[in-house]
């Protein structure tokens, strides 16, 4: 065990800190809208002009062809220098990319790995459906082979950025007579084919990050299935993994960024009776709380990562990352929240209701999207630990 | 030695329902008139006042009735400041402004903490209001202000769908009525009950809420009230509304018996049904999924007024001092 | 809804008041062995003589013959007097008593009504099983008939007071061939039989609550069945809903002055820099939270009772007051455990220490006996909430 | 960066399991002799100390895994107090006391708090111990004195069977060994991260139990492991368990390569170990229903063992100190 870094690391790190020092965005990024797309567009567009986008995917890409360890070691970096995040590109650089990768064919990788690093192509995902929710395995879209396309009809639902994205990940079902997990089939799909509708959907902090998206006979070449047809399955699985995958440490420092946050936000306001809030017991114990969690979940993804680095497999704390951090975060934001007392009853009522209130009561959000924390619980539950299915 | 509800009571409750069924539009803080009216008509804001001062003489735990069915409702209409209101107005003998808020005539917005010397003040439910309820928790005074529409400087945007908040001048305020010291704490204590009461009606909302849709929701092919992760939740929802529902009914009845307990048990209520309805509304967008988070489904609101609520009327430093001075 | 008390009830109330007051036994009672159980027979037959025991219970059988309200009163009066609880009784005037005035032959009421009420028989619960646990309806005790008699084999586990007692109710099963609830009979067994062994069972805070108790070839009377052969089941729910019953106001009002005390032990004990406890806001806050948790249950029960008083029915409320109880009721003794800091590292080291922590101890009995938290919440999610089975 | 045992380590943690595994008589706090003697063969006094003082020259990250496997045995045995007497020996040059302690032929007491003027201390694990381990941290200072049976006044019933407690008169007590200050508080950081480390392998423990009887006890015609209430809290203990062992690595190899965060992390180690291992005793007792609270199941010993390592080197308000003050 070593927290310092090798020569070559530390080589790495130095490198990439000058860089982001040089490189990150002095103004903030704007909440919404069209301004929004282009910030982070641009923001992706210097990162790969630097070459730092894509640091462990294949050279040939465009990717910068380094290890894992270097991917971690530059999502930590940016963490630490409040780098933005990748904002509209989350599934394209998280799930999209990651997919194609390992179960891409030539062509689809040649089409979009480089487009994707150089902030070119925004991608959304289309697994959830009215319906079907957690239980991936019950989806109904249908998909028809009608000569060299399929012909799909349905519906996605919980779409991310599906109002600004040009493609979508899609799991569909093209054996009607196949039980649950098989019979699936994975498609990209770019979302200005004819046939499609996007649907927005608001969510309770008013904002609206997802979308239902309508499929009326859209035609899709065979070209675009990821893997073999019936094989969607397996291929889902890939991308769900990556979530789990480098960007957890990044994520992670974020959370403990916040943290320090909502303690300054504790040193420095007064309660009602004019007393430090820091100095009431009961709030200094709760800042203590998440303080000691943040860094004992710091410490667990770190233990995961160098496990992936030293076996070469994701280990079993891997699912355990995912919502240790959902829930810690949600505490942490409503913390914050609470910490603002009647202020934050208006959330534009000042700098820091505006800060915490909404991100709050988007952080709902966290223990329910990319898998509810019951059915991560049933993951662990029989997949890690060996306990009979319920 | 009874805490079973009078028959007249559950018809209240009915009646009550059937207003607001009516009453919450889906979006937006403001009430609709009719059902306001029907509100005022059937009594809401005068069925505590005695009846030698033009009220209709029932008990607080009767109108608590009332009010943990606006809190099931989750809806939006400044119900309990009007109601407070009419009580100062009764209190300094202004029968006039007491009639106008009891016909619901009049209605009345609400602020908290220390005014003096403060000409911007943050408001709620100002717009369409005649006149606003100054709370000052810490030195017991209430004070009845005139308002208007041009006297808000800003609108601002409410974390609770339910309520309006905005930026009012008190620069050039009237001060209609105001009650202190003792008078001014007995108030306090029936708001402190009429907001647990609202705070119960939410987490009972929350409680069914979640049982209904547990009933009718699958998933891995079964209703989702077959895994024990749900229905577990569900049953530690229906014990907490109970209790909510049982405590404000004991706090009521012992503000209105002048029991030698009545204070800490009313700080009691406020605390438990305040940490019911928050524990209740969470866990019910939980039960519910995605579905539970989007803005078009009421779960957002049940917890919207439950933070609302719990940081009004006697909030938890205040409760703490109540119950742990106690004894 | 009134707390008032009418006249009947005021003057029942102001009768039991005056005489506790001159009655109620001015010296603790001994935690453990023959003393224990001597000074619990004593109070029992003091208010046997002084017209107090069995407040509800028939008039020919020796009770006082009054109605559920005046029961309750009584209940609740005791607790304020700080009375002795039942003790070695419980099960005799909790459960045995109570199912055979439903229940019982003339004849069992007879031999057993008086003499419980007279504090002449301590009796035990004999329901559980090894392996059997919460699950009732897989009881595998057998009794098989022969002759007047059936010859019970088996063992029965977790049997409060079993050392003490003289009578038991049993749970049996006396058709092997019926499924689950059915086939089960409820059987009342002298104690002293030839083939009953008792082995006691030590619990974590070290004493002896519990006991396993083996049957041999125990030959029991059909006369000693209670209801028909095969009607156990329903039996024994009769047993356990009286659980849940007139004595539950008594032992919330216990509880409500349970957190009198830790109040007042944080109110004068100072932490390791001299402060005290109650100064501490996270401290003032957790004990705001169980007094106002205290108020809600008192509040629960009684709504209940009013609701069993004005409809002589056990609405819902009912399956909610015991896991309310039981699991406030651990969170009160442990925060008294907490307050002690190192002091309770010694369990006889102080007086505080002897009252708080083999208490706390003891209390994760509470979440499991009488049914754990997991199948009280089964309970309340299907029979109460409608929810389907898992 | 790295943050997965070495080879050495998980060995190292074997062996230290093997030694435990004939270490616990079922009842009673005194560690038996030859368990006692191969631990001090297998270097768990010396391992930290370095070579030049006759120690192993290991990290106190390798400590850490030694450590880890003493509170998953839920082992008696006053493991930590000598390893720290030793250190405190080593740290004032006294050779042959050092030489001593780590041999495994003197065993230390440990007692808390200031000790000026009581000459009646609270002392654990006094029966057989030849010296006392006198901690105060609140001065940071750590003194050694001379301990016999003698000395014990009264021998109280300890709430831990793991350990016993002692009433001890320091009357005459001969101080051996004294440090102070910035020594005495790097030797309390260490003792922070080992009994974090017991903690941690506490929490663990727990948590193997948990799974192990959920998957073989039946209830209602299923292995208890297949409903959520059990499995999901199943799925809770494993998260918060990894979390623990990790936090202490990192805490550890934090002090050791004198990382800026290091006594901040150490702090949140010894906390979040502290409320994982109470949490997962807590809940393995309910998951093992009444067969979890009788005196006979291994379960009450693990929660025994938090409640006592919990209370004893840096408790949580000195936790709290040092990570609020953090930034």
């Amino acid at each position: 065990m070593r927290l310092q870094l090798n020569t070559r690391e530390r080589e790495f790190q130095k490198r990439a800190a000058d860089w982001l020092a040089d490189n990150v965005p002095t103004h903030d990024r704007p909440p919404s809208g069209q301004a929004m797309v282009d910030f982070d567009r641009a923001w992706q567009r210097r990162q790969y002009d630097g070459g730092w986008a894509g640091v462990s995917w294949p050279s040939e890409f465009g990717g910068a062809g380094l290890s894992l360890t270097e991917q971690i070691l530059w999502y930590e970096r940016c963490a630490q220098f409040d780098a933005p995040e990748p904002g509209v590109f989350n599934i394209a650089l998280g799930h999209a990319g990651p997919t194609l990768i390992v179960e891409g064919s030539d062509e689809q990788k040649h089409d979009h790995l480089g487009p994707i690093l150089r902030g070119e192509e925004i991608w959304a995902q289309g697994f959830s459906e009215p319906g079907a929710g957690s239980d991936l395995a019950s989806l109904r879209m249908r998909a028809v082979r009608d000569g060299d396309d399929l012909v799909v009809n349905g519906s996605k639902i919980w779409t991310t950025k599906a109002s600004v994205s040009n493609w979508q990940e899609l799991l569909v079902r093209t054996d009607p007579d196949a039980a649950r997990h098989h019979g699936l089939s994975f498609l990209i799909v770019a979302l200005d084919t004819p046939g499609i509708e996007v649907r927005p959907i608001t969510t309770m902090d008013g904002d609206t990050p997802f979308a239902e998206v309508f499929y009326d006979d859209v035609r899709i070449p065979l070209a675009n299935v990821v893997g073999r047809l019936g094989d969607g399955w397996k291929v889902a699985m890939t991308t769900l993994g990556f979530e789990r995958g480098t960007m957890t440490l990044g994520m992670v420092i974020r959370l403990l960024k916040l943290i320090d946050r909502v303690r300054e936000l504790a040193a420095t306001r007064v309660d009602r009776r004019g007393r430090a809030m820091l100095a009431n017991d009961e709030v200094a114990a709760a800042i203590a709380d998440i303080e000691s969690e943040g860094v004992a979940l710091y410490a667990l993804a770190l233990a995961f990562v160098s496990e992936v680095v030293r076996t070469g497999k994701a280990g079993p704390k891997g699912s355990m990352v995912r919502p240790f951090y959902a829930e810690l975060s949600q505490r942490v934001k409503r913390l914050g929240a609470d910490l603002l007392d009647r202020e934050g009853l208006a959330v534009d009522g000042s700098a820091a209701a505006a800060e915490f209130v909404p991100s709050y009561l988007y952080s709902f959000a966290h223990t329910i999207g990319t898998g509810t924390s019951e059915v991560q619980r049933n993951v662990i539950a029989q997949r890690v630990l060996g306990l009979p299915r319920g | 030695m009874d805490l079973y509800p009078s028959e007249e009571q559950r018809e209240l409750a009915a009646a009550v329902r059937d207003v607001l069924a009516g009453a919450a539009p889906p979006d937006g803080a403001t009430v609709r008139g009719d059902a306001w009216s029907a509100a005022a008509d059937q009594g809401w804001f005068a069925l505590g006042l005695a009846e030698a001062d033009g009220g209709l003489g029932g008990t607080l735990a009767d109108e608590a009735q009332v009010f943990a069915q606006i809190g099931a409702a989750a809806a939006a209409g400044p119900f309990l400041a009007t109601n407070l209101a009419a009580r100062v107005a009764t209190t300094v003998g202004d029968r006039a402004l007491a009639e106008g808020l009891v016909s619901g005539a009049l209605r009345a917005a609400h602020a908290f903490g220390p005014h003096d010397g403060a000409d911007r003040v943050t408001v709620f439910d100002a717009r369409g209001a005649a006149v606003l309820l100054l709370v000052d928790e810490q030195r017991s005074r209430l004070r009845l202000v005139r308002l208007a529409d041009r006297d808000i400087v800003d609108d601002l945007s409410p974390m609770d769908p339910a309520v309006t908040v905005a930026r009012v001048s008190l620069d050039r305020a009237e001060v209609l009525a105001e009650i202190t010291g003792a008078g001014a704490g007995a108030v306090l204590v029936r708001a402190s009950v009429l907001v647990a009461a609202v705070l119960s009606g939410v987490a009972t909302a929350a409680t069914s809420m979640s049982v209904e849709y547990a009933k009718i929701r699958e998933q891995f092919g079964r209703p989702i009230g077959a895994f024990q992760a749900i229905s577990h939740r569900c049953a530690e929802m229906a014990i907490r509304s109970n209790a909510a529902a049982a405590v404000v009914d004991l706090a009521a009845v012992s503000v209105d018996e002048e029991h030698p307990d009545a204070r800490r048990r009313v700080a009691a209520a406020r605390r438990f049904t305040e940490s019911s309805a928050l524990e209740n509304a969470r866990v019910n967008i939980q039960n519910h999924g995605a579905i539970g988070f989007t803005w078009e489904h009421g779960a957002h609101r049940l917890l919207k007024r439950a933070r609302f609520l719990g940081l009004g009327f006697q909030p938890r430093d205040a409760q703490t001092e109540v119950l742990v001075g106690a004894g």
